[in-house]
């Protein structure tokens, strides 16, 4: 069943086109990544599903209801962390859970535990690294109740032992959970470790230029990574988003 | 507590000092008379020795002061927050905020008396009046300055417009509240003095007003020295209020550049 | 005194306001409250001071029953419209005049010349000013007239001022107690017609027609405290002191001594108003344009509430 | 540029209509006399006919209020600047500060004359003390506020002191500096009038002063709706500055943010 | 010869050991890497560098002399990209020559081109994507005079191929000016591409746990990515890293 459909959106920031009839879905349960050029409206496309950004044509569908200009509907970790800065980490995390949901202490502090940062509940965003503060915004999203989950580039500052650590947590509890998430990532590899399909924009103005079905098997062990055939589809993905770039 | 306010308070107190000196020295050096300009001598013997005499007014005072700031700032957050949650009603009255401000106390004084009679209303009116500006202008500006990412994420996560403004604007716009309500505590005090023109048969601006016309200079000055040691303190004590509410900001400073 | 609570519930609640602070213009009222004189008529009197509020408005539009209010004042607000009506004059002749430091040498209107007057910036001070200049032959032109506005005496003279305008029962007594001798010039040596009623009890015409009992009884009280304050001028200032402990008592003592006498001075009974002095004054004022319309006189005032008067 | 007048302005401009006609209508009805509150017809049309005769009282408080009002946020602005810059200034003066907030008109008045004559000089004082308070305490606090990564790239780049305050903190406290500027400018207005008491032959608060005296309520009025007019536009003009200056900021919200 | 020198630099956040006993340097001319886990202390440390945190013991060496707590020595593209919000991208750009040099309007319009972003001049910040704002932080530091470079993870919000393309350029304007470089990654490959030295740091409290001399020829080009030597060599950096973390 189709969870999230985008209709031929388009959006332009005064003269900047910046998403060109963009058309996907995303089915219930399902894991797709979109990769894409730095500046190719990524960001953009989720300000749109989020509501906060009006695009200039077309529709967002959820669970077959237009979406569009509403807000509230999904889960949603920023580029940036944007932790509320006079919240310690504990209730930063609880926030998503605020907005829509029931806090659940518990569940929230054992998740912050797993995310390495033990002991940081009380601290405030000021006070931890970067890569730390974009694992808060995670866990905060990852709490949040909505049904479909919006990630962009939420590994990115961490090293690739603690990236691969979430990773598995990630698909640990998108196995248990089945809710449907969109990840923004510039890492063709995490893209086709963790997706179920990986959807591959052009530069600005964006539009769909490919689609790719993962093919391999679940769950994921991290020995996929050094498969020849993991390799191999990854220098496909590669070569299509070069071809586009040049 | 003590420690802190020992750190805090040498400094001004020094100044404070240095002032009477020069203050007191120029007065005898240019032989200034006593009826133009007090020494502080004079005033600090005037004021110990007349206590007995004015002590209820200044526990007049206090409590027009306390009660009017009270009022007056919770009617400048309350505009504030309407200003800003309703944009028509921004729009549409900000004239009548500033009209507010500029009607002039011998105008409205009458009026007041008139509408309210003598008692303790049109009192408290003059200083809401005098109280509320300060913090809606600066709430209001906090509130719009709100920071752009967080806007975004609360948005994006489906805050109500309840909840962003609880969850984000509001402890947002907090320094801006308190650099309001330091403005205001400080009028607050003014207020009240002014307040009590608006017959009053206590208070220390009735003590003012009465050592003014009999010529009593020295309880003139002792009435300032009160009324600015009030406002110190009330500043003082906002000021305090601040650091206990705004903990985030204030520790984090030190933490983040400890290198001088 | 000497009334029990029961009593004291049935007393009539009056307010009456004051001009500004309390001075010795207001000795009988404070008289006649301390001694009971308001209570024995059967009425409990609230003295208040108005501050910037202004006594006439408040008294015209009710707010207060009573209050001290001037010649000057009545006669603009009435041609105003203002419905406020004076009842009694606390002083018989004015005692306001042009004050300065003696080693200015102003003595006469003449000396006036040349110098520098510090006013609050009204078109009656130039008129007066003129008016008594004339008497001399010099000429108000040759005068500086600058605005001192909440400045005092003291103060402006200490800076450029040369002279000011001042009622000599509370200024003039300070510069006395002070030790700083000055010259004085009233008003009324040199114009009859500038010899008003300054300050007077007022009411508002509403009270005088519909509760003239009360403005009896009222006035009755009033007088006998005026009267107290003439025969007892040092019981009556330690009344007031009493009263207001934060005046100078030196000051009201002093004050009060030179006052005393001049209540009544040469007329026969406290208080008492007459047609003529209203009227020239009245006319004076028309007649320096300081005035849109002339005054109905007669209704400005009556003696009809003072006691021993026919009603 | 009147197009955008016109769209601010209907809603404000609507609401005092309404108020003139609930004023009007009240007056007629509760039969209020004119000596005690005129109606807006009555002071409308005095204030048409009166216009040759208090015109230059119009012109002279202007003057005032431009000349005060840039002297008095200068001031505010210099101060805060300084006290920002120079920690024990800041921590040593803060009571002298609130200090000057709290010396009543009445008792500065006549040492003001006695030191300064009835010129001017005294006028802009008043306003100045008026004006800068709001200025220096919005400022300081902006400055404090300065957005900590921000400071913290500034300082390792090897910005010097200088460089910190006037490519860091001066513009991020640009919008506060503006909300102590708008209280001002309401403030300076009222400044103008109340130190037209110290001893002024021209002016709107001397015409006021004198239409009270005698008894000229519509006069009165008619003075306030002029000192109203003033704030009012003062305020505008602010707002409007403001606007120019910040563009990086206004022009931004309406694109991040245009659902909805 | 030697251009920085750390020296048993320790520095703890309250209780919160950060980094132990650190020492290493960086010779004139050279690009070095420091790669270590989320948290360890590396921001910390480029903090302690450019003399905005004091370390609890230690000293930083610059050309022989102590830089200990003295700002403006060195040139930095911080992890976040910290541009002024009231400034336009130009005049972002140009901010670090006005503090410490000349400004170079035409070189930094250059760059601006260079880095993709032609078109954006006068544009604020608040109108770029995450890896755009990244990118002018990066070019505003390379502007920058001072002869140390420090790079946070100045990539990491890029796409594989503007990153690529970045890292060549860097290369590039590395080779023709001789700066020394720090440089902060998470990416193993991109630290080997790169430096002439790579310094693994131990998770916190942090002290340097190994390091490598890369072994590779300059000028590098993208081939040796593909080579067996580059992938060996990562893989014994990967494996050093994996040891120490579990
Ligand atoms: N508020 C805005 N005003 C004007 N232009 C904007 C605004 N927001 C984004 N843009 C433009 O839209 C384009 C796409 O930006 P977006 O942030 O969606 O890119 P992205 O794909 O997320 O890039 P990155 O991978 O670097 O984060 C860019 O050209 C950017 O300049
Ligand atoms: N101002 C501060 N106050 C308290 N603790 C701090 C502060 N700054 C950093 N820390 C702590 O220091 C440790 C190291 O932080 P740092 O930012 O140096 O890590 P990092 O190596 O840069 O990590 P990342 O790769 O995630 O950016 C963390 O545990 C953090 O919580
Ligand atoms: O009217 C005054 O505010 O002094
Ligand atoms: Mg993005
Ligand atoms: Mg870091």
């Amino acid at each position: 069943m189709t969870h999230l459909e985008i209709q031929n959106i388009s959006k332009s920031f005064g003269e900047n086109e910046v998403l060109d009839q963009l058309n996907f879905s995303v089915h219930q349960g399902e894991f797709v990544s979109l990769l894409g050029p730095s500046g190719s409206g990524k960001s953009t496309l989720f300000g749109i599903i989020g509501g906060m950004i009006l695009p200039n044509s077309g529709d967002v569908i959820l669970n077959g209801e237009s979406i569009k200009g509403k807000r509230g509907s999904i889960s949603y970790t920023p580029q940036t962390p944007s932790l509320l800065p006079w919240r310690t980490i504990l209730n930063n995390v609880l926030l998503g859970q605020e907005l829509t949901g029931k806090k659940d202490r518990e569940k929230a502090l054992q998740m912050i535990d797993r995310a390495g940062l033990k002991s940081y509940e009380n601290s405030y965003p000021h006070e931890l690294s970067g890569g730390m503060k974009q694992r808060v915004s995670f866990i905060r999203s990852v709490l949040s109740p909505q049904s479909l989950i919006l990630l962009d580039e939420p590994f990115s500052a961490l090293d690739e032992f603690t990236r691969t650590d979430m990773q598995k947590w990630l698909l640990d509890m998108w196995e248990q959970t089945k809710r449907s998430i969109l990840f923004v990532t510039h890492n063709i590899e995490e893209a086709v470790f963790l997706s179920d399909r990986v959807i591959i924009l052009s530069p600005r103005p964006a539009s769909v230029l490919k689609e790719f079905q993962v093919p391999f098997e679940r769950p994921r062990r991290e020995e996929l990574l050094l498969s020849d055939e993991f390799l191999q589809f990854k220098k496909e993905i590669y070569q299509e988003m070069r071809h586009a770039q040049v | 507590m003590m420690n802190a306010l020992w750190k805090q308070g040498w400094r001004p107190a020094l100044v404070l000092i240095l002032l009477f000196i020069v203050w007191e020295t120029s007065v005898s050096m240019f032989d200034i008379p006593a009826w133009l300009l007090p020494s502080p001598t004079q005033i600090i013997e005037v004021g110990i020795t007349d206590w007995p005499g004015y002590s209820h007014h200044v526990w007049a005072t206090i409590q027009l002061i306390i009660v009017g700031f009270l009022i007056g700032s919770g009617t400048g957050i309350v505009v504030a927050i309407a200003l800003h949650l309703v944009p028509f009603l921004r729009q549409a009255t900000y004239p009548l905020i500033i009209l507010s401000q500029n009607i002039p106390v011998i105008v409205l004084a009458p009026l007041l008396v008139v509408w309210f009679g003598f008692g303790m209303l049109p009192k408290i009116i003059v200083i809401t009046l005098v109280c509320f500006f300060p913090i809606a202008i600066a709430l209001l500006d906090g509130f719009r300055q709100t920071d752009r990412d967080l806007m975004h994420y609360m948005q994006m996560a489906g805050a109500t417009r309840q909840q962003l403004f609880w969850k984000l604007e509001w402890p947002h716009a907090l320094p801006s509240l308190f650099s309001g309500l330091k403005i205001s505590a400080t009028y607050s005090v003014m207020g009240a003095v002014i307040s009590e023109w608006l017959g009053a048969s206590r208070g220390i601006g009735y003590y003012m007003t009465l050592a003014s016309s009999s010529y009593r200079t020295d309880r003139v000055f002792v009435a300032i020295i009160i009324i600015v040691a009030l406002s110190l303190l009330f500043f003082l004590l906002i000021n305090w209020l601040e650091k206990m509410t705004i903990r985030w900001r204030s520790s984090g400073e030190g933490g983040s550049s400890d290198a001088s | 005194g000497g009334n029990d609570g029961e009593e004291s519930q049935e007393l009539e609640e009056i307010q009456f306001v004051l001009d500004w602070t309390p001075n010795t213009n207001h000795t009988g009222i404070y008289v006649a409250q301390d001694q009971g004189y308001f209570e024995e008529e059967g009425l409990d009197v609230e003295i208040i001071m108005p501050g910037e509020a202004g006594a006439d408005q408040l008294i015209a539009s009710g707010q207060a029953d009573f209050g001290i209010s001037y010649q000057e004042g009545i006669t603009e607000a009435r041609v105003q419209d203002v419905p406020i009506v004076s009842i009694a004059a606390i002083i018989q002749h004015n005692t306001s005049g042009f004050a300065s430091p003696e080693d200015k040498n102003i003595t006469s209107p003449k000396d006036f010349e040349g110098k520098k007057y510090g006013g609050w910036g009204a078109p009656l001070e130039e008129a007066v000013l003129s008016s008594i200049m004339q008497q001399e032959d010099a000429n108000v032109e040759e005068v500086e007239i600058v605005n001192i506005g909440d400045a005092d005496f003291f103060a402006a003279v200490e800076r450029d001022v040369d002279f000011a305008w001042i009622y000599y029962g509370w200024t003039g007594i300070e510069a006395e107690l002070r030790g700083t001798p000055i010259n004085m010039i009233y008003l009324t040596d040199y114009s009859e017609k500038l010899d008003y009623y300054t300050p007077v009890i007022a009411t508002s015409e509403d009270m005088i027609e519909n509760e003239s009992e009360t403005v009896q009884i009222f006035m009755n009280a009033a007088t006998k405290g005026y009267q107290f304050a003439i025969d007892h001028p040092e019981d009556a200032a330690d009344i007031l002191i009493e009263a207001v402990p934060d005046l100078d008592p030196e000051l009201v003592k002093a004050s009060q001594d030179w006052l005393s006498p001049r209540y009544q001075d040469d007329a026969e009974q406290w208080g008492i108003q007459e047609l003529e002095v209203w009227e020239n004054y009245a006319e004076w004022m028309l007649e320096h344009d300081l005035l849109e319309d002339p005054l109905d006189a007669e209704k400005a005032f009556t003696n009809e509430f003072l006691p021993g008067e026919e009603s």
